[in-house]
């Protein structure tokens, strides 16, 4: 098993009301097997958002495995300018 | 050269002057914020920024900008946090040899910080709650 | 609101400060002199202007951009006279909602302003030749 | 017979080596009958220069008829910005 820590902003921070979770997965999950968890932890809520993935604070693919003690974020649209 | 800010305080435009010799254009870019959000009226917008990561991509984008258009020069200030109606939360200076590539270069860099950068705003309405901005741009 | 000046003494910014609400956009474009002119260093150039005509096209067009694109604010001062390198020779600032409109709008006006403004302009080398500038753009 | 002030910028000043000049022309001359004029005393200078007409400050199309005391302007190409 190993630790992910989990970064929420904006859309994901309201649905899971939570700025940071930590999150214990088994050895080889992906990013997607990560999303798939926090999208059914939202309870519906952000079904309509679009999510990307960063780990370590760049962007990667959803296929990406997680290792131990990665910063994650899903990212949802997001709004700067 | 490449600068780019994310900073707190409420921006200070980049000193320009006339010491460039080889750029015949200088094309400034500031985004203040408006006074309607969706259709209702807004006192300021709150900025939220993914620390540290915001600022990578600024500055890869930055890059990409000057790798895609020939242009040397890109300085670039984003204010995160909350934002009065009419202030600048983005400031953009670049500099070129004509103003066509100065011009696209600008609309490119500023569509890719909208599709990239990892910053979210909150609207702050007048009564003083707090929604989540939903401009489309 | 427009304002267009043609003027003889080095270029003053426009004052730009917080006051707009409805405007997201705010683009600022300075004309600089180049230190070559057909692959030759210049230390200057001097514009000659249609005294008059000038600034009479110059406000037309300025008029046709606010109709064209949706914005009300642009102002204008083009230089003439002797112009250093360096210097700048033209600045404009369009406000706008969005700055899509304001970055199709400034390239419009330019380009407009580059068509039919009735003004000259020759070349002072490092020699202190004056020659015609042949300068296409 | 009508007398006009033709005015001369960049090329055409250069062509005529004069910013300026009176010119007298039959009643009912039109801008293009001036400018076969001009174009014969710059002797070939402006053979390759494209010219617009301005009479009193705007743009006129070429067959404008030109009347007594008109400023006129054969505009070649500009060089604002």
């Amino acid at each position: 098993m190993m630790k992910v820590n989990v970064k929420c902003f904006s859309q994901v921070q309201y649905a899971l009301g939570q700025t940071e979770l930590l999150v214990e997965l088994e050895n080889g999950s992906k990013a997607s097997d990560l999303e798939k968890l926090i999208r059914i932890r939202a309870k519906g809520k952000l079904d309509d958002v679009s999510l990307r993935v960063a780990i370590n604070k760049n962007y990667v693919n959803e296929d990406t495995e997680l290792k131990d003690s990665d910063e994650v974020a899903f990212i949802p649209p997001v709004q700067g300018g | 050269m490449i600068k780019v800010e994310i900073i707190r305080d409420p921006v200070k435009l980049f000193t320009i002057n006339d010491d460039r010799k080889e750029d015949g254009a200088e094309l400034v870019f500031n985004g203040r914020v408006r006074n309607m959000e969706r259709g209702k009226e807004i006192i300021a917008l709150e900025y939220e920024q993914y620390e540290g990561m915001a600022e990578l991509e600024l500055k890869e984008i930055a890059q990409r900008t000057c790798k895609k258009f020939p242009i040397k020069d890109l300085f670039c200030r984003h204010r995160i946090g909350i934002i009065n109606v009419g202030e600048i939360s983005l400031h953009v200076v670049i500099w070129s040899k004509h103003r066509r590539e100065g011009l696209e270069a600008m609309n490119w860099f500023i569509s890719e910080l909208k599709k990239h950068v990892p910053i979210w705003k909150w609207a702050i309405m007048i009564d003083n709650t707090r929604v989540p901005s939903e401009c489309k741009h």
